[in-house]
């Protein structure tokens, strides 16, 4: 075979190994015509891009002008340097989730939820959260042996967390749709500073998810783990009995 | 219309006549009560306007006054009227700003004739009502000389936050084909229970709703509507907790399309029932008159719920919304009934059973401008398998001849739209408009295929469906939550301690005037 | 089927009719001669393969030697049949290589008894017919036990250049859902008058097709068959100067789809129309005894001549083609006649049009596996829209049940397809069969509406050509250039001196045999 | 307004001048999960790319990747430096350029024309040769005083310029529409070489065309002009007519 790939030197694949083609769409705010044709293949070119070719170009109407281009990227990446943090504990499906605690935890598990701030998105943690749960996967509302607090939509951080220490939960979850102007960043940022304030850190298992939320990103803001898009309720269940054993908060 | 669903159209009539029912009972309601933002609107109305120096909204000001003085169950036109009568001279906003400035107590003053306050009342009212004609005459006016866009109209929307930098993508749009700009509202706007103020440059997701940003933007496409040889149209979004207010406005700067419904505000913002109903009623009133076509919002329940699953409570909404339209004097011409595209692509027939829903809700809204919407939920970061979502949902559109078009953009799941995502989202509109412009009247749908056994299974249902909320009220349906699985208490929500049980001698000049006059019938 | 066109099945048989006859008046003259190629496919078929030293391909060297010796008209079954029964136990191969080392000078060689010389050439051809027989078996065999993809089938090209990175796209494609693989070949193969040996690792916007390319790829699609559990098909490309073959090299190789006709070479590749039409004759023999698919080339003619006006070119094609399989034994089950969806975007009703086509084509040849082209012609460098456009096209092809769908890139107007190409490509056509699975079956066409207003008249205007045709003969007319507007003169065009006329003795086993016998009828 | 451009450092522009946003699509050769995604990050990073979103990822099947991504450039580019070579003569209509013709050369102008080397791609020369021409305007045959001759497709370069040479022509105009492996720039330097042993380099008006061939590309490659996407007859024409004239060729 003539294509074996050197991972410590990966460049993108268009029809040959290492080729390195890239496909690019943007707009320059500069009237439709040769000069902008030739200011995107610079701006390309000051990217690294070398044989850039604008495929399309098209007048926008306000005097700005877009683009389709092609071309290759003289850049390369060491796939084998890549370590990406990750939730390290095996995911369990619901039985699984179920028997942990009844052999480990023997008591309810309680966990509450919301979305916060402004965001009005409830399908995310309702997926995770509710009884029908999502594409096929129960909720955890349906684990035996799991109390689940959902409170919706557009709860302020204070209201979260004093309800979470009224009720005493384990595990507080909250969803972060709307991310624009780093919305969501600021919002939970916030929470961990209300958190700590209270005091109660330690107290709490804290999770964070939505589409643009990893766990890298969630760790960095002092959460303890964070669940992009695709997860499901047996992803934050498993994460929640394993740290309650881990962390000794049986 | 010729009928290509063979549709039962008796238990068409029959599961109007339960919404009627439906609508009627929730109206008496409605009739014997008002809230903060009616009041308000009546005073933007009589020309109050304008904030203090800590940007409190000068109409809020007045109406808190009255409120805490417990004189709000008579409305402000009794206060404000009884003011004028003291004040000879003063206009409301000059009575207005007496208030803010603490010059005058308005519930101490002394109480003038009851017939006295509602003649000078009516004197204003009828100087406001004339700018509303006014501008429905002007929009008639662009529409004969510059005329429009065919149907399906292009909608997009802007949302950069800042109301300049959403003019320059406006008229952008506009160039590119555009029919319909909306300005979608920042987040959370519809929860704010005030109107902001002034021409604004931040928000997220979307740019702040103020009266001066209206205007901005009206102006703006009013240029490039010359510049294109075509009327665009301008929409923002009433329903929230300023609904009337915001639709008064919108009157007043010549807005043509307003989002306004209710059981959104109930059902995806929380915002109390009572308080949005009644609210409704006002802004519906409002649009009605001045030509403004309304949107509903029933795309919304699909959002969150199974396309495939729930349609008939599109319907089953759409049926209501009609009515509560109805009572409100808005013609069937400016009852722009929402629904989507929401099925799973996934799905086998997908497209089939939609193309089912969206020919029914042509056929049972004949002269409704459908408003529909485009895929979103099921959207993905794939932008290019998003641009084939959109060209479906664009070929339903105009195969079924739906009447507002709001283009799916394929960067739907990922950010509010670039420049770029919306001219590849008119080009893809333009393009299937025009390259299949009559196939929708060459074919014909099977009898009892699965098209036509889709329509009327879904008419059945919502049918069903709208005899148990006549059974039960809309109000207690809602709490079950029927509608897009989402459960509302009667008593929950935003908005509640603004609602007031009305005095028996309330009154409302514009629901007076609007209802029983104008150039509306 | 039921018509949804409601054709006059009168006319399709009439026009019919004028392509028969002028099929067989072209037989007429294909029965008299042979050409170089056919020879050499002949020697193929006997087991003669190799390169000399200076990469000569063997059948070459033999075929170029006994006509430089004037003895092609015999045909090289006469002399290599003649040398065996001199040389007793060898083979054809080994005598080819006696002739290619120049230790014997085969038309010099003592002529013996020529039924003898038949009955030992049909010895060898009898086992090279059970190997193609074999692979026919082995085929039918695989798609019993892994079964296919339901229909459109898709397909997609791979055309790197070099054939394992070929295989490494084309298992790509196969995981991602496609059907058949097709390995495009280099720029100007089809004007070689050779066939290349080997395995191969250059070419420009394609791959050489060889025999030892086409073994690797058909293995790399049993094992990736075997893994997604379905059958994939080969397909390469035979109209050209080697025409029978490369037809020859695919049904040892168990290819399962040829691209094949003679008027895509005449017409694009200017290949002299005698020499290809004899050339046809033979590898859609093989072809058709293999149980291999052909396709023609239709679709080309609407990449050069517009597809509106012209829309009636391609029928009359198709039907000439059909006859000419038909001669040739070739069953409608095999006959991938082609047809492309090349309407300009920018056409007011252009799908409905498009529509109207492809469904004509679906009830004028039902049992026919029709191979639908996409839209390359009208695609730009926009890939945005350039989906969308393949949507459209994946949408008729659906609704009008074609066979083969030739699945668009949005790059087409760029490059040959990148691996993610093929991807998008793949996911759109997957989301439309599924999602409008049933649609076709659900409408039905308005009596005299667009669409059959449009098949009537393009059936109309084939009939019409056709009949021109017949009365001025199928050369006489390409000369005229009403096919794609392209003009080819009757002894213009490359490949002329490698036609003969045959001797009264001429034989070509594989002609009697395939066309006699085996598991064809 | 809030909205003016800076000219001389123009960035692309997402919903917000100067945002410098940008859409990538591309091919990773490694399999799909978080650390491709990781890896599609970093190589953006590395062409300049800020806040590099990866916003759709999906498995090929054979162990690599594709994804879509959104992004901002730290690049930008001064507009005003740019200085597009472009072909100088103003563009006459067909009645312009015969006007021209009578008025200026006086005799008849003959342009041969092909498709060259194994191209077999016609239908962009016959849309600049044959008389209906393309997209409304008429093609060089139908206009008076210009003869034309077009050899067709996959014409050798030495077949072109004998012909060329035997029929004195002014201008010899070759399209060229296969870019793959550059055979398009192999193929014209050829030709060129050809002109210059023959040393008929200064009899000839030279020219190319093709969908990816640019003015400033063929001047590179010797040729005088050179015609990209979207140009008609009359294009090719006026540059002709100009030339005979300018270079003294009546
Ligand atoms: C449905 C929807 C709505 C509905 C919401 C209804 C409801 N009750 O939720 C309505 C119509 C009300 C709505 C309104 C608005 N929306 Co909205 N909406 C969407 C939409 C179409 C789908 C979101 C969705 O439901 N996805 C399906 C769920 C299952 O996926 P998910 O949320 O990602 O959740 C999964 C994971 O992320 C994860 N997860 C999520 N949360 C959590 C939490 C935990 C703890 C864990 C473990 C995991 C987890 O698990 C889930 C299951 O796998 C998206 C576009 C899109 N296709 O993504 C836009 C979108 C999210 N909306 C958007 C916007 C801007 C708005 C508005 C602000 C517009 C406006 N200005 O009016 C408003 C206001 C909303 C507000 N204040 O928040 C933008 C956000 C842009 C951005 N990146 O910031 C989007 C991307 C659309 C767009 N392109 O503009 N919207
Ligand atoms: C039609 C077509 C064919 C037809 C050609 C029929 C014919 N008689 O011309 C057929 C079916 C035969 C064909 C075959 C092949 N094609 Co082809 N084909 C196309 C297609 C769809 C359209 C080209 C076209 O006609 N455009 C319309 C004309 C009007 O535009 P134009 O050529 O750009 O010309 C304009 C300008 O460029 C300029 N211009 C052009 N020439 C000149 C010359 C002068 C002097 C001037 C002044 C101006 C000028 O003016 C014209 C008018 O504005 C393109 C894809 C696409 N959509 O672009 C692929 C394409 C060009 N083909 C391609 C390929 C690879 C092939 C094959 C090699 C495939 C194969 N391996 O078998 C074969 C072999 C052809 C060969 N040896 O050259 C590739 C080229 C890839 C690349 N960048 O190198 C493309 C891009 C498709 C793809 N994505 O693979 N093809
Ligand atoms: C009927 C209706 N009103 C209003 C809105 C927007 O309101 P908000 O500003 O609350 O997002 C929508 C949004 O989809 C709607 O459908
Ligand atoms: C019928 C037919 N044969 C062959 C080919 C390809 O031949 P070539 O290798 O000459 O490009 C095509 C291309 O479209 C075709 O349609």
């Amino acid at each position: 075979m003539s294509n074996s790939v050197d991972l410590t030197k990966i460049k993108p694949y268009g029809d040959t190994l290492n080729d390195g083609a890239m496909q690019f769409s943007f707009t320059l705010p500069v009237p439709f015509g040769p000069e902008a044709d030739e200011a995107a293949k610079i701006l390309l070119q000051k990217m690294g891009i070398k044989d850039a070719s604008i495929v399309h170009s098209e007048d926008l109407g306000i005097g700005y002008t877009f683009f389709v281009a092609y071309g290759k990227t003289t850049y390369d990446v060491n796939y084998e340097d890549i370590d990406v943090p990750k939730v390290d504990n095996e995911v369990m499906d619901k039985y699984g989730v179920e028997d942990f605690i009844n052999e480990h935890i023997k008591r309810e598990v309680k966990i509450i939820g919301a979305c916060t701030g402004t965001d009005a998105h409830t399908v995310g943690i309702d997926a995770i959260m509710n009884m029908k749960g999502y594409a096929g996967h129960y909720g955890l509302e349906r684990y035996k042996k799991v109390e689940t607090i959902n409170m919706g939509a557009q709860v302020p951080n204070e209201v979260l967390l004093a309800k979470a220490i009224e009720e005493n939960v384990d595990a507080i979850i909250i969803s972060q749709i709307v991310t624009q102007k780093e919305v969501h960043i600021k919002n939970l940022t916030n929470f961990i500073e209300l958190v700590e304030a209270e005091g109660v850190r330690d107290k709490f298992i804290l999770i964070c998810g939505g589409p643009r939320i990893g766990h890298e990103l969630a760790k960095e803001l002092g959460f303890d783990a964070g669940f992009g898009r695709g997860s499901f309720a047996e992803d934050v269940a498993s994460f929640v009995v394993n740290q309650i054993v881990d962390r000794d908060l049986i | 219309m010729e009928s290509k669903l063979n549709l039962d159209m008796k238990l068409v009539d029959k599961a109007r006549g339960h919404a009627k029912e439906i609508a009627v009972d929730i109206q008496k309601f409605i009739d014997v009560h008002t809230t903060v933002t009616v009041e308000r609107t009546v005073l933007r109305l009589l020309g109050v306007d304008g904030i203090d120096d800590i940007e409190r909204p000068i109409p809020n000001i007045v109406v808190d006054e009255i409120r805490n003085n417990g004189g709000l169950d008579l409305g402000v036109s009794y206060w404000i009227g009884n003011a004028m009568l003291e004040y000879e001279n003063k206009s409301p906003q000059e009575i207005s700003e007496m208030i803010v400035n603490g010059e005058i107590k308005i519930t101490e003053i002394k109480q003038h004739d009851y017939e006295e306050i509602r003649t000078k009342i009516f004197e204003v009212a009828k100087q406001y009502i004339d700018r509303i004609d006014a501008n429905r005459n002007k929009r008639e006016e662009y529409l004969a000389r510059l005329g429009e866009g065919a149907k399906p109209y292009l909608y997009v929307i802007v949302a950069t936050g800042n109301i300049y930098e959403d003019v320059i993508q406006a008229k952008a749009a506009a160039i590119q084909g555009a029919d319909i700009i909306a300005v979608i509202r920042t987040t959370a706007q519809s929860l704010l229970d005030y109107v902001p103020y002034g021409a604004t440059t931040e928000g997220f997701g979307g740019t702040f709703a103020t009266q001066e940003n209206f205007k901005i933007m009206r102006k703006a496409l009013d240029e490039v509507g010359e510049e294109v040889g075509r009327y665009i149209r301008l929409v923002n979004y009433a329903s929230g907790l300023c609904m009337p207010e915001i639709a008064a406005m919108g009157a007043l700067e010549r807005l043509d399309v307003m989002l306004n419904d209710a059981l959104y505000g109930i059902l995806f913002r929380d915002i109390n029932m009572q308080r949005t109903l009644v609210d409704q009623f006002f802004s519906r009133v409002i649009n009605g008159y001045s030509g403004v076509i309304i949107n509903t919002g029933e795309d919304n329940y699909l959002t969150t719920s199974d396309a495939y699953e729930e349609a008939h409570t599109v319907l089953a909404s759409q049926l209501i919304n009609e009515q509560f339209a109805l009572l409100a004097n808005l013609p069937e011409e400016q009852m722009g009934l929402g629904h989507a595209f929401e099925m799973n692509p996934t799905l086998k027939d997908g497209f089939v059973y939609e193309l089912a829903q969206a020919q029914m809700a042509r056929e049972i809204f004949p002269k409704a401008p459908l408003k529909y919407m485009p895929p979103t939920k099921y959207m993905t970061g794939d932008i290019f398998k998003g641009n084939v979502q959109d060209a479906l949902f664009n070929m339903i559109a105009v195969l079924t001849k739906q009447d507002i078009q709001l283009l799916g953009m394929p960067t739907e799941a990922i950010h509010t739209p670039f420049l770029q995502d919306r001219s590849i989202a008119i080009e893809n509109a333009k393009y299937i408009f025009n390259n299949m412009r009559s196939l929708g009247d060459d074919i014909t749908y099977k009898e009892g295929g699965i098209i036509q056994t889709r329509a009327k299974s879904v008419l059945e249902e919502a049918e069903k469906m709208l005899m148990n909320i006549k059974n039960e009220g809309l109000m207690q349906t809602i709490e079950q939550g029927k509608f897009a699985g989402i459960k509302r208490a009667m008593d929950g929500g935003k908005g509640l301690d603004g609602v007031v049980k009305k005095d028996g001698k309330y009154f409302n000049p514009f629901i007076e005037l609007m209802l029983g006059g104008g150039n509306n019938e």
